[in-house]
């Protein structure tokens, strides 16, 4: 069966699919040097600079939160592999200025070891560059190893908080502490129910049986441990944020953010019919709903699944995640 | 003759460590789709263009320079950072700016896995490329203390980091995407492992050839 | 094999989807009668209010859309089945002020009929409303027929434009006027490469070979005629492009608002890629791209495939496109 | 007797069109999928549970208006919207207040119809519900010409629909969702129509045995 895909030529697509981006926002972002998305209008010097990078076939994740209040760039690998160090170096010499730059990084083998390679580099040059690597998922280490959990939908609050920080001046090191604040308050599961293909080799990324669903699974269908018979959207909604709360010890009377992330297929539908039974099961347990995002973020391509995460927020990053922000896939007013 | 290793001998061995990995690159796509995403063939494959268009260069020192940054740029995940590094940290051995002799061209390996192990925490054992490069540079060692010609002690190598790919299927993952799966990576050589043996394979072969063409 | 949905029972998918929508987006909307999503902060009655009507599993089309300068309330039916009337006239009272309600009214048999129904029973009941049908799906119908074609997209940039004037304070006759005119100066193509499974019986929806595309799938997987073998993306754009071209008989130097929507499993990297080439022909035949959305709007569950739209804009219909607005999936700064 | 139609009598009537379409929905569901979205059937249970829950109210004027409303409400896309009107349509002739005799049955559903054909463009021949419906209303009035009992006209009416239902299979669809298809649906029937003539053969076998029952 051939790949039922709008692609031209699959080692075109990642080009293609940026210049669309640029294309469909001109007001918002622009496609330059190797695969970089910075905004169209860059941000004043004076300010910090949030700069991402990450493999592609994930969208809107990561480029299309380039823009105000977000990030300043975001370099661009190819389909689920990370961008090369030397590309990540040419966006933060590109958002440079006199505050710094904020390296945010999900936490997978490929783009931690760019990131490494491009901090020693830029090191050695001389700029101001701090880095933060975001690690919730709790499937994929226990929770006194965090360096071996893997980034997920995270990186959407982190870019949000630290990138309202940084609009508002802060310093570079004031923006990090912010984004730390946020990312250590956090944790995210995933839910598998088919796999996806890959999109340059037409091949399916993982095998799942036609009556189950894994929990734990990864961004790129790194298997987790989790297999079991499907559940019904409660039940679903219900273990997965059992383990979460566990894991980020919620309590009475805290408040949260919530997201619920749609991997593909997953239709928005589903993703709302979810929703609806962690807000209940919040309130049963009187944790405070405070803030709440549902669609698609991060995907990886047409995979049936989701992402839930909650964070644990306080008065200040409340506030930087109700600030404005301008970008082709997260706009608030 | 020990044989040194100039300009013209690098680039053949690069040339060479690259056909062999075209040879093979279907082989380690499988290997990484037991173990990881699948597209290990297809990075090795983009990582030895970097290989060819490296040549022009006149020095070694610049070769290793130019392949290393170039495989650095190639979007190829855990195993284009990791030998972009390994071709960039070689430069950093003072002896890599003349032509190799033995002990110049073991320094020079060594530079270069000194770079990747800052890079990594994996080291032999953690069923990663670290299984075949960290013996295939100890061999080179020790072929100089053996008093061995380059040509020898580069297929010393070859079949050192042959046997450490090899020594991975017996391995759990504990590094790379791999990790998460665990045991059921069991039984299956590692496929940057399985790149390395490949590389010093085609290193070996061409000086090799390229003493027989003395 | 058994659905790979995150649902509880088919039965209760409809309330449980706007119960989710409602808890998530609580200073937006709000859930209240049978079904209806109405803005959490009614707009003041001096003001046109609009309702619109259809049927669900197309999330985030229409309920996701109520809000500020969009709708004061939908009217959401079963999965793929109009409401009936009396909820439209239900939702009508509801949000009926001073100003009178503009009732946008996707053209699908089913959803005309309640919505003709519901006109009636207004009118009967002295209530002031008038109805737009939208009705721009050039493969349904020959062009001097367009009561044959169906609505698919464009129900989008009606609501906009219309919500825009609404909320500047323009009168009944003035609403209708600029939905009709975005009504008349828009087109829409849809493609489909595969099927979705109805989320009420576990069916898909239609069949297709598995090297085939169709060009001109209905919103449900009504057949068009253009079934045809697999397409690249370029090739794909480029047909429908011209088709949508001729029909609304673009002419050089106009400017067009252009919308790839896609219909629930073709990714957000597919539908950037398609609406490259639709930039680059524009550029080539002189044709201003002088306003673009891409993403997913209305949906057909897991389907894959697109819409495409083109609509012809003004000065007036820009400016109102442009205005702000505060909707769960549609915000604008 | 000729006989009357009163609460009783409607009340059996709806309960025994509502048997009826139970019996065999999932043929129209089957039909339905061949022409239009699969999804008739369905919503033709749900139409016909507004048929039981109607039944309490005392009058036959009521019911129809009941019926009609609760019709209305469900969400079954065109035949919800058509049904609905139709009974709610018939309380619109006067007759329909005291128990009907064969006249005012006929005037009655004669309001139906009209109501029906004010929102919809179809006529006999689209291939749409009309097909069964025009015919048995017009038989309805011809039992009024010829004398016979709300039993014998209602038995013709079912006869009507259901050669109606039958003829629809020759024909292109013109409306509705079917109407995309075109000659894709010629050779199957119309589901509205199938429908429509079970709803006659339900009221009708209602009335005959009531009539044994009398
Ligand atoms: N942290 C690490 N340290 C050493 N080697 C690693 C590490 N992560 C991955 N590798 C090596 O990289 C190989 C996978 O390479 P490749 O498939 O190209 O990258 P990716 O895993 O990003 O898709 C593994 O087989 C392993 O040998
Ligand atoms: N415009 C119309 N006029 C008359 N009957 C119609 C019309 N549209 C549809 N129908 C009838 O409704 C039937 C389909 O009903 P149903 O499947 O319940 O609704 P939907 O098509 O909205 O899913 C058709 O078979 C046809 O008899
Ligand atoms: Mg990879
Ligand atoms: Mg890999
Ligand atoms: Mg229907
Ligand atoms: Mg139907």
């Amino acid at each position: 069966m051939r790949m039922k895909k709008f692609i031209n030529r699959p080692e075109n697509i990642v080009p293609e699919l940026l210049e669309g981006l640029a294309l469909a926002f001109p007001d918002k972002v622009r496609l330059t040097g190797s695969n970089l998305i910075a905004r169209a209008v860059p941000k004043s010097k004076d300010k910090v600079a949030l700069v991402t990078l990450g493999g592609s076939g994930h969208e809107p994740g990561l480029s299309g939160f380039v823009g105000e209040g977000m990030l300043d760039a975001s370099v661009a690998g190819e389909i689920f592999a990370a961008p090369g160090a030397p590309r990540v170096l040419e966006a933060i010499k590109l958002v440079h200025g006199d505050a710094g730059v904020l390296l945010v990084v999900l936490n997978h083998a490929g783009d931690v070891l760019s990131a490494n390679i491009t901090m020693d580099m830029a090191k050695r040059e001389g700029l101001n560059v701090k880095m933060i690597l975001t690690h919730e998922d709790i499937s994929s280490g226990p929770k006194d190893q965090p360096e071996e959990r893997r980034g997920l939908v995270g990186f959407l609050p982190v870019y949000k908080v630290a990138g309202a920080a940084a609009e508002q001046g802060r310093t570079l090191d004031q923006c990090l502490q912010i984004a730390q604040r946020m990312e250590q308050n956090m944790r995210t599961l995933a839910v598998a129910v088919s796999t996806a293909t890959h999109p340059s080799t037409g091949q399916p990324i993982f095998e799942l049986g036609d009556d189950e669903m894994e929990i734990g699974m990864g961004q790129h269908g790194e298997a987790g441990t989790g297999r079991m018979k499907l559940k019904t959207a409660d039940e679903t909604a219900e273990i997965m944020l059992e383990m979460l709360l566990a894991d980020l010890e919620a309590k009475v009377g805290e408040e949260l953010l919530v997201i619920v992330n749609g991997a593909g297929a997953t239709t928005l539908m589903e993703l709302l019919i979810l929703f609806r039974r962690v807000s209940q099961v919040l309130k049963a347990k009187k944790i405070k709903l405070a803030r709440a995002k549902v669609g698609e973020f991060i995907t990886t391509q047409e995979q049936a699944g989701i992402q839930m995460m909650i964070a644990r927020l306080d008065a200040e990053l409340t506030g930087l995640w109700d600030a404005p922000c301008d970008t082709p896939y997260f706009v608030v007013r | 003759m020990t044989g040194t290793i100039g300009q013209h001998e690098l680039s053949q061995m690069f040339r060479s460590a690259a056909a062999r990995i075209r040879e093979r690159h279907g082989e380690l796509s499988v290997l990484d789709s037991v173990s990881g995403d699948g597209d290990h063939g297809t990075t090795m494959l983009r990582i030895v263009d970097q290989l060819d268009i490296a040549q022009s260069s006149s020095e070694p020192k610049t070769i290793l320079h130019d392949a290393g940054w170039k495989i650095l740029n190639v979007d190829g995940g855990a195993s284009s950072s990791l030998l972009g590094t390994f071709f960039l940290g070689m430069t950093e051995a003072p002896e890599c700016n003349s032509p190799l002799d033995c002990p110049a061209l073991a320094a020079t390996f060594e530079a270069g896995l000194a770079a990747v192990s800052k890079q990594t925490r994996a080291r032999p054992g953690d069923k990663t490329m670290m299984d075949a490069l960290v013996p295939a540079i100890e061999s080179l060692r020790a072929a100089v203390h053996a008093g061995k010609s380059v040509v020898e002690a580069m297929q010393d190598a070859a079949g050192a980091a042959r046997a450490g790919a090899e020594s991975t299927s017996g391995l759990t993952a504990r590094f790379g995407r791999a990790k998460f799966l665990g045991e059921k990576t069991r039984g299956h050589q590692d496929p940057g492992a399985a790149s390395i043996a490949l590389l010093f394979e085609g290193f070996s072969m061409a000086l090799a050839e390229s003493k027989e063409t003395q």
